[in-house]
């Protein structure tokens, strides 16, 4: 037992614990794990990528199948059981369908020229003995008294009057639905996927690698070097892309790699302006004249200590122009640049759905909700990214 | 700063005839002209159309003659309208599109950049993810999308606004919404990660300690730090909301010149297509050129000059 | 404690960081009267600054005040809102950064800057402001004043950075200015002279004074009370006289044993105290200083000293002062009249 | 003395900073920082610069290293005119000449952490990778008087002197020749001033090192300088060995300068009589005619308005510029 | 005289839907007159409302109301408008018109001369009109005004449809000095310089936006004429049309969204279908193998299902189409020609074993070994539609691949026309009521013949109709359009179809056979 007076030998004053030493980027992953938001955006990401992948496993359907009988068919059934088994469905343009097996068989019913009753406004079937009609006639006057509740139509089973649908059921056969062409909703969503996500990759990779650095380096190295580039950047955004892409559509030749070609001309540049401001301000702080000293450079000093100074607006842009990208896509292919019809990407398949807006709005919902669903992912996962990689986050 | 000035003139000057250049030969370059027709013209009718639009003149004059008549502001007759000039066409249009995008980009500005501040001090908060959210829907969903549900809801359900021109105060609300959206949503982001930045710096702690309102604190001294990507991108965005856009112009039928492109395009209307090209161009680089001497007034570390 | 302008008691600052908690200051209390200049002294990372911050409530995150007291003019800083340290920081307490660099907005002039606090708090216009905003830069020294006045942070050189620092925080005549650091990067008249504009501000207007430096020689100068803080605990406080002549602390001693004598011509090596400060992540729970400390003896590194005074104001936490300690002969300290 | 090395020779130096205000009218003035000054820093030893706050010192030493472009003059090491050097060029002069910057904070990339930012210089010259590289990084941070722990923490995790340090070590790591140190000091306690000093002079007589070591803090300035410079206003006023200097000062600045050093002792510090400085600090932009110091001098004649002293050898190694020496004379 | 055509007014036409009989149960009107004001979408803006310029249907709906030609389509029938009345000769070949006294707008009187005076302009190369090779079409060999008031015109060989044509905006008359006011159609937009002699007059014209017609007082028939004002919309999105004028903002446009139309067929009686002279068709080009095998041809017509098309695809009421003629013409003994033709074994829907024969014995049994071919349409929501149905079709009824490109309408003409296709979409939209307008396509030199396909007999039966008179030129045409269609080197696939809506409350409108509007009698009831 030493005494408490004794005097502490150098030994023991010596004693010292090493903490593993974590460099920037593991660091920053570190911290990025934590924020529960970031990774639900990455895990939504992952699973959207997996959707496009393997997504197709989940229907029958290839992308181009169509059923013209099919068409327009919503994800949710409004359905009519009208007894001895029969459940029917009214499609919105008041043709009878019949369902069965809880939505997962449906079929259109016959409805021959003689049955259709233009002037009282009454289509006639007949089903297992029973004779059904539908009559629409209520729909005129449901629209001029704009009520959205009135009713539309009437079902008459035999004598039995339907007004209201018995039940709502899930569309069994076509899972969110059919377009208008009677081709299932969901196949063209996950072959939608690939092309969409593909060119949202595509457009983040030219931004970040193009964009990035040549808006850092114009920046960077200023002066006339700067204007030079920078009027090259002018000159790039102001020349019209329409032409130009008609001009590449003649020289190449549609498809999904001129689409890749006119995103990549033009894409950078929005990314070069924004990341050449950041750099003008950074450039001029003392670490960047301090990592100057130490010999580094210039490239290392962009990837270095510029581009991470500058990475909150270059996230933000990253994550922002993703739809920006897709829906590009789809004006590219909807002037004949892009994929081939009957392919189908988000954009396109959002574009073809905004003129049946107020018949069919599901057509419209699910590719917009893949599409926000994928920036608000980004987003997350920008933002996390952001807070992830500046070392002095506050919350 | 003034020599800066007068060398960044000219070099917009260059830039601009380089636009011309690239535009009125890639334009020449593409199939169809102005006169193709589901039915062709007659030999002799195409011969006299394009004899009277110089067309038969080698493309090298033309490109000399488009030139000089571009330096007195003659962008001639429109190809696919006889009867109506390029200049006055754009004349007419661009005060309504400019009208229209003028508000828009306001909206952006007094809506976008506080959201951004908002959506920075709630870090990770619920007002911050809101923003997010809404900001994400403002991308995601495009104008068009915007513009017709718009138009289905507040003209044809609700009746409470009309369908389309510019005739009343209320018919503004939906262009300039729809006009707004991504830019809006653009802006609060990009506030909100530059203010998040700036808030750490030790100055802000300066304004703390003079005992400032966190009010001035963040509008005077975190604001005006933040905006350099704020400006850089509203630079050629206001340049291209206040040219017009084709499809909120069609959407709405509002005759602004943001159409003019698109059709001229598409018509093959070779003085229409240079006509609204060189405006925007030279808009948007004066834009552009108006940002680089704001970032010198806002930051005054950056120096342009040299 | 009516005299009391400023009472910090048993106060608890950390760093929440991922590896841990940063105890940066663990129980310091110290006092200042009206009027009176108190000296912080230490080791670099000792945690000057960050008592100091913790005085304005100006702690970025991680950083927290866990516990203790801040009396100011007997009302407890610690539980008061942002808000209410408003209409405090800057008029009644004023603080200079120690980084006059990055302190500084980069994007105002360093008129607008000194204007703003005296038009918010002293309700002055602007062209009144202005003219102060120009008799401060000249109070501290800043050459025609009438131009600087207009130029940026970054077209001042780092002294003149600080003088306008300085500026500010003087610009409101606060009641308790907190000054880290003020002139490490003047020259020495311009040293003087904004060390005279602060004894004149502490005799004339009453200004306590709170200086933090580690220049022995200007604490030597404006202070009458010094505070010497190692590793976020005060090892030492007294009169600037006993902490000079009569350091009682091993941490002291070598402190003033390491400033290099001007008087000497020959070549000498300095003699810095050995060893690094402790880790405040993990604190020993003895004396921090124990591991570093020629006389350390068991009992430090397990049990932390308390307070032993040995002279009216004059207190020591050492073991050494203990009456059971073993007697050991301690140099340091100035020899009186040295020079 | 013959057989000394001139290891950089400055020669005529002078750097002007455009001031400019306005945008459309043109206002352009230039802030004379450094004004045609030479001098001259033999290997393996230290001089000293010191000079009131805003004199140009740091421009000096930034323009030295080629943070700035020169604007006149000629900066020549080890025999090569770096002063016009691409950047290209310099990178070999890179490794060898090295600086520690005034301010530490604003010096620092808030997102590297510590040993991303010593083990920088080390990557960009290839110097050690892998295990050697991490220990290089620790004997630094040891070095400098900061410890392991402290490799992965950020620059804004540290107070004002440990951030000080950082920098310190980012500048040994390439193991330079010639070190610009820009107050690198001023920001520590006592006990570590002494640690860094002794560590330069240990530095300094192992490996031979040369040092422009610009500060504040006389006392220090004198114990580690050779020779000392005194500047003022953009202009070399003095320049001797450090004992003559102190001895012996001739300049009026410098004995206003050596007055001022505050002594850390409180009875003596207080009774020190010091040349107080009179008149208003002239500015750079439009610095008076003849003598710049000559505003603030007491001794100032007519001569001093008209005629702008040179640098004269005065003593042996020892050079002033001041009219009074040909008074004197 | 030519064979009267077969009505197709509005009064006749078969509203889509009958207006339900209800009982108004909204507050009645105000007991004031009605302001006779109608709000009618024009639609995209006219390139020109310059008769003799225009060469759109846009333009032609605008003109159609404020000129006059000498005759006008009413109910369906030619009546004399300019002209008071007209002789032919026997041998059909001279017309002599005697003109009324009608009024320009200015009030001066219409005369001869200027008749004279615009058709010359049309046919002066300067003006570059586009449409003036319809006087070549219509045989018109030279015309004069022999007085004030007569008109003499002499073609070269008896053409039953040229008084139809008269009624055509290229004929109309425009005053030359209104012309000398703006160049190139300039003067038509110009308030202040037109001049009209129709039911309408400019009063005001803001391009991309609106343009305003007032009443023309002075226009022979004004009594007749109730509306005071029409204000055109210049509103091109389908859907914003259609909610200004759900919103009541407009009283009358065309083709509202496809999407709509059966929602608007079975909810709103103020939705009309009408039939319209066109042909929906794709042409194969039969320079590319495999197109150049007749079986293939036929075999691809085969296996499309036009009925499923017009049903679910089109939505508009379109009608299947069997031949190329579409059924708006009538031979001289009053059949409609594309009735008496016959189908050449096309049916409405699918014939799927058939078709499979045909291309087996064209060597792709099953599909197998077809190449890959390529379907081009031009860039259009619609045509898309249409091209992924067929693609679809054939797949399935042939189980061939058929590969999609779209191209901008500029680029798609040349491409069509230079043969750089193997399967195009195209249309076509008869200029006047007879076959000739759609067969004359199809002769070997012809710029619209795209399929390329070169026959010197049916060239020779061709030349043979433009000369021959009556029952002989239709002997010719028979036979002509029997050869080409028996190559099927096009694939008709439907009639077009005009869709429209518009208040109940304006009556007396009508759309006339070459799809014009003309409200000269319209009013707003109520
Ligand atoms: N944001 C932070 N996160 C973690 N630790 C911090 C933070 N800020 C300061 N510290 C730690 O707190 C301790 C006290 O720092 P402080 O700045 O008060 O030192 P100081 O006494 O002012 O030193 P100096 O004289 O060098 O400025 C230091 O060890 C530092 O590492
Ligand atoms: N970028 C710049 N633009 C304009 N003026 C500048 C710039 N940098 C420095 N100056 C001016 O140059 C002069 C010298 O500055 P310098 O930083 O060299 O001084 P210093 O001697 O290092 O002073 P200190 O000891 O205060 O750091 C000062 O007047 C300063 O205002
Ligand atoms: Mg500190
Ligand atoms: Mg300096």
């Amino acid at each position: 037992m030493s005494n408490k007076w004794d005097k502490l030998s150098k030994q023991e004053a010596q004693k010292e614990s090493i903490r593993p030493s974590l460099t920037y980027w593991q660091d920053a992953w570190r911290r990025l794990k934590k924020n529960v938001l970031s990774m639900l955006g990455l895990g939504a990401i992952f699973l959207l990528i997996l959707f496009a992948a393997f997504g197709n496993i989940f229907t029958d359907w290839a992308y181009s199948d169509q059923d013209l009988d099919m068409s327009n068919l919503p994800p949710k059934l409004e359905v009519f059981d009208v007894g001895d088994g029969i459940t029917l469905y009214v499609h919105k343009e008041y043709t009878l369908y019949r369902v069965e097996d809880g939505g997962k068989i449906i079929e259109k019913m016959e409805l021959p020229q003689a049955n259709r009753d233009l002037m009282k406004k009454q289509n006639h079937y007949e089903i297992d003995g029973k004779a059904i009609t539908v009559d629409y006639s209520f729909a005129a006057k449901a629209k001029k008294s704009n009520d959205p509740n009135a009713i539309k139509f009437q079902l008459l089973v035999d004598d039995q009057v339907y007004t209201v649908p018995t039940d709502k059921i899930s569309n069994g056969v076509y899972k969110f639905g059919t377009d208008g062409l009677g081709r299932d909703l969901f196949a063209r969503l996950v072959y939608g996927a690939r092309i969409s996500l593909l060119i949202a990759f595509i457009a983040t990779m030219v931004q970040f690698f193009i964009g990035v650095l040549y808006g850092g380096i114009s920046g960077y190295i200023g002066g006339k070097a700067d204007n030079v580039m920078m009027r090259i950047v002018d000159v790039v955004s102001t020349v019209p892309l329409l032409l130009y892409v008609i001009m590449l559509m003649v020289v190449i030749g549609p498809g999904l790699k001129t689409i890749c070609i006119a995103l990549g001309s033009v894409y950078w540049v929005r990314m070069a302006r924004i990341v050449r401001g950041q750099v003008l301000s950074i450039k001029e702080q003392e670490f960047v004249l301090a990592a100057r000293t130490i010999g580094a450079s210039t490239w290392r000093i962009m990837i270095r200590h510029l581009i991470p100074n500058a990475l909150g607006p270059i996230i933000v842009s990253l994550a922002m122009m993703i739809p920006n990208a897709i829906f590009t896509e789809a004006f590219l292919s909807f002037i004949g640049l892009g994929v081939n019809a009957p392919m189908a990407s988000w954009g396109t398949l959002a574009n073809d759905a905004v003129p049946g807006l107020r018949s069919y709005a599901y057509q419209l919902l699910y590719p917009s909700a893949f599409i926000s669903l994928t920036v608000l992912a980004f987003n997350f996962l920008g933002d996390g990214l952001r807070d992830a990689l500046d070392p002095r986050l506050r919350k | 700063m003034g020599k800066y000035v007068v060398r960044r003139l000219i070099s917009m000057v260059i830039t601009l005839w380089f636009v011309i250049t690239i535009t009125f030969f890639l334009m020449h370059s593409i199939p169809g002209g102005p006169f193709s027709r589901e039915k062709a013209l007659p030999e002799k009718v195409l011969e006299a159309l394009n004899e009277k639009y110089h067309l038969n003149d080698p493309l090298w004059k033309q490109y000399v003659d488009y030139l000089q008549g571009v330096v007195v502001l003659d962008f001639g007759p429109s190809f696919s309208r006889p009867g109506i000039f390029v200049w006055d066409k754009i004349q007419e249009g661009f005060p309504i599109s400019a009208k229209v995008g003028g508000i828009a980009s306001l909206l952006v500005i007094l809506f976008g950049v506080p959201a951004g501040i908002i959506s920075a001090l709630y870090q990770n908060k619920a007002p911050d993810y809101l923003v997010t959210i809404l900001a994400t829907l403002g991308v995601a969903v495009p104008s068009f999308v915007v513009a017709t549900l718009y138009i289905y809801v507040f003209a044809e359900k609700l009746g409470w606004a009309p369908a389309y021109g510019l005739e009343e105060i209320k018919s503004y609300v939906g262009p300039c919404l729809a006009l707004a959206g991504f830019s809006l949503s653009f802006v609060a982001r990009l506030s909100r990660s530059s203010l998040l930045e700036v808030m750490q710096q030790d100055y802000i702690r300066t304004a703390r300690a003079k005992g400032l309102s966190e009010f001035r604190v963040i509008f005077k001294h975190a604001l005006k730090n933040s905006l350099i990507p704020v400006i850089t991108y509203m630079g050629p965005t206001i340049a291209s909301i206040l040219t017009g856009s084709f499809v909120i112009e069609k959407i709405f039928a509002i005759p602004g010149m943001g159409k003019l492109f698109v059709e001229s395009v598409g018509n093959r209307d070779y003085t229409m297509i240079m006509g609204t090209t060189i405006f925007y161009a030279a808009f948007a680089i004066f834009m552009i050129f108006i940002v680089d001497i704001a970032y010198g007034i806002i930051d005054p570390r950056i120096k342009l000059g040299d | 404690m009516s005299g009391k302008l400023l009472d910090v008691k048993e106060l608890y600052t950390s760093f929440y960081t991922h590896l841990g908690e940063v105890q940066a200051i663990r129980g310091v209390s110290f006092h200042l009267d009206k009027g009176e200049a108190l000296g912080i002294v230490g080791e670099s990372g000792s945690g000057k600054s960050v008592t100091s911050l913790s005085v304005m409530k100006l702690l970025q995150y991680p950083g927290k005040v866990k516990s203790g007291q801040i009396m100011f003019k007997g009302e407890d800083l610690v539980p008061k809102s942002n808000k209410e340290m408003m209409s405090i920081r800057g008029d009644q307490i004023a603080m200079i950064f120690q980084d006059p660099m990055t302190s500084l907005n980069p994007v105002y002039t360093i008129g607008n800057q000194i204007m703003e606090a005296v038009i918010k708090h002293q309700g002055l216009s602007k062209s009144e402001a202005r003219a102060k905003a120009i008799e401060m830069l000249t109070l501290v020294g800043i050459p025609s004043p009438e131009q600087r006045v207009d130029n940026f942070p970054h077209e001042f050189s780092g002294g003149m950075r600080q003088r306008a620092m300085i500026a500010i925080a003087l610009s409101c005549q606060p009641d308790l200015l907190i000054a880290d650091e003020p002139t490490t990067a003047l020259d020495v008249t311009i040293q003087a002279q904004i060390l005279e504009l602060l004894k004149e501000l502490k005799d004339k207007v009453n200004t306590a004074i709170i200086l933090i430096t580690h220049d022995l020689g200007v604490v030597a100068d404006v202070c009458s009370r010094i505070v010497v803080m190692y590793g976020g605990l005060i090892m030492e406080e007294g009169s600037a006289e006993d902490v000079f002549y009569n350091p009682t602390h091993p941490y002291t001693m070598g402190l003033i044993k390491s400033i290099p004598r001007l008087d000497l011509n020959e070549k000498h090596r300095l003699i810095p105290i050995p060893g690094t400060p402790p880790d405040l992540l993990n604190p020993p729970t003895g004396c921090p200083f124990a591991t570093r400390c020629p006389y350390a003896m068991q009992v430090c590194v397990k049990e932390a000293p308390k307070f032993y005074v040995t002279n009216e104001g004059h207190r020591a936490a050492c073991w050494l002062l203990d009456p059971e300690a073993p007697k050991v002969e301690t140099t340091g300290g100035v020899k009186r009249g040295d020079k | 003395m013959a057989e000394k090395e001139v290891l950089l020779e400055v020669k005529n130096l002078k750097k002007y900073f455009k001031v400019d205000k306005g945008i459309i009218r043109r206002n352009i003035k230039y802030v004379k920082a450094v004004d045609d000054i030479s001098f001259k820093i033999y290997k393996g030893e230290t001089l000293g610069l010191v000079g009131e706050s805003g004199c140009g010192k740091s421009t000096t030493g930034r323009t030295i290293i080629r943070l700035y472009d020169v604007t006149d003059g000629e900066v020549i090491f080890d025999g090569a005119e770096i002063g016009q050097m691409s950047e290209h060029e310099l990178k070999p002069f890179r490794k060898r000449i090295q600086m520690i910057f005034q301010d530490p904070y604003a010096s620092l990339n808030t997102r590297m952490t510590v040993s991303d930012i010593i083990g920088e210089p080390l990557d960009i010259h290839g110097l050690a990778s892998g295990q050697d590289r991490q220990m290089k990084i620790f004997e630094l941070l040891e070095r400098v008087g900061l410890s392991k722990m402290h490799a992965s923490r950020y620059p804004h995790e540290f107070s004002g002197g440990q951030r000080q340090r950082i920098g310190i070590a980012r500048a040994l790591a390439v193991d330079p020749d010639f070190i610009i140190c820009d107050e690198p000091i001023s920001a520590l306690d006592v006990s570590i001033q002494a640690q860094v000093v002794n560590m330069l002079e240990d530095l300094q007589n192992e490996f031979g090192l040369t040092y422009l070591f610009i500060a504040h803090d006389l006392s220090m300035v004198k114990h580690i300088s050779d020779r000392i410079g005194v500047m003022y206003l953009g202009k070399m006023a003095e320049i001797a060995e450090s004992n003559a200097l102190y001895e012996k000062p001739l300049h009026p600045y410098t004995q206003a300068l050596l007055s001022a050093i505050p002594i850390p002792d409180p009875e003596v510090t207080r009774a020190k009589q010091r040349i107080i400085l009179e008149g208003d600090v002239p500015s750079p932009i439009n610095p008076p005619s003849g003598c710049r110091f000559r505003t603030r001098c007491i001794y100032a004649f007519d001569k001093c308005k008209e005629i702008e002293p040179e640098l004269k050898e005065v003593e042996p190694e020892h050079f002033v510029a001041c009219h009074l020496m040909d008074e004197k004379v | 005289g030519s064979k009267p055509e077969e009505p197709a007014a509005p009064a006749e036409a078969t509203p889509a839907a009958e207006p339900a009989a209800e009982p108004a149960a909204e507050p009645a009107a105000e007991p004031t007159a009605v302001e006779q004001v109608l709000y009618w979408n024009v639609g995209s803006e006219p390139k020109t409302i310059d008769p003799g310029l225009n060469a759109a249907s846009d333009g032609g709906h605008v003109i159609n109301n404020m000129f006059e030609g000498l005759m006008r389509e009413i109910n369906g029938k030619l009546e004399p408008a300019m002209a008071e009345s007209y002789t032919m000769s026997d041998d059909g070949l001279v017309y002599t018109f005697k003109l009324r006294d009608a009024k320009w707008s200015d009030g001066k009187a219409v005369t001869a001369q200027d008749f004279e005076w615009s058709w010359n302009r049309v046919l002066a190369e300067e003006t570059a009109s586009e449409y003036a090779w319809i006087f070549g079409e219509a045989n018109v060999d030279s015309f004069k005004a022999i007085d004030e008031k007569t008109l003499e015109v002499t073609l070269k060989a008896p053409t039953p449809y040229f008084l139809g044509l008269t009624a055509f905006y290229t004929f109309f008359p425009v005053r030359e000095d209104a012309v000398a006011k703006g160049a190139d159609g300039a003067w038509a937009i110009d308030p202040e310089a037109s001049i009209v002699n129709g039911p309408f007059m400019l009063e005001s014209y803001v391009g991309g936006d609106r343009l305003v017609l007032v009443k023309n007082p002075n226009y022979w028939r004004a009594d007749q004429v109730k509306l005071e004002r029409i204000e055109g919309l210049m509103i091109v999105e389908a859907s914003t049309a259609l909610t200004a004028y759900q919103s009541g903002s407009i009283d009358a446009f065309l083709s509202p969204p496809t999407e709509e139309i059966p929602r608007l067929i079975a909810e709103d009686p103020t939705f009309y279908i009408l039939p319209q002279d066109g042909t929906y068709y794709y042409s194969l080009n039969t320079e590319k193998a495999p197109m150049d095998n007749i079986n293939v041809r036929k075999a691809l017509s085969l296996a499309i299902d036009r009925k499923a098309i017009c049903e679910t695809v089109t939505k508009g009421g379109q009608v299947p189409a069997l031949n190329m003629v579409s059924p708006a013409s009538y031979d001289a003994d009053g059949n409609l020609f594309s009735t008496k033709t016959g189908n050449f074994g096309l049916s409405e829907t699918a014939q799927i074993e058939e078709a499979q024969a045909l291309l087996a014995e064209a060597g792709y049994p099953n599909g197998e070994g077809f190449p890959s071919v390529e379907l081009m349409y031009n860039t259009n929501e619609g045509h898309k539609k249409i091209a992924e149905a067929i693609q679809e079709m054939w797949k399935q009824n042939l189980n061939i691949d058929v590969t999609l490109t779209n191209q901008e309408w500029a680029v798609f003409q040349d491409t069509r026309r230079e043969g750089n296709y193997e399967i195009a979409r195209a249309g076509w939209l008869g200029d006047y009521s007879d076959p000739m307008t759609y067969l004359g396509m199809f002769l070997s030199e012809s710029p619209m013949n795209y399929p390329r396909w070169k026959n010197a007999e049916y060239d020779s039966l061709i030349e043979t109709a433009k000369t021959a008179p009556g029952q002989e030129r239709f002997d010719a045409l028979y036979k002509a359009d029997a050869l080409m269609e028996s190559a099927y080197v096009n694939i008709p696939i439907y009639t077009y179809t005009n869709t429209l809506m518009i208040k109940e409350k304006v009556v007396g409108w009508e759309m006339t056979t070459r799809s014009n509007w003309f409200f000269g009698f319209a009013e707003i009831a109520e």
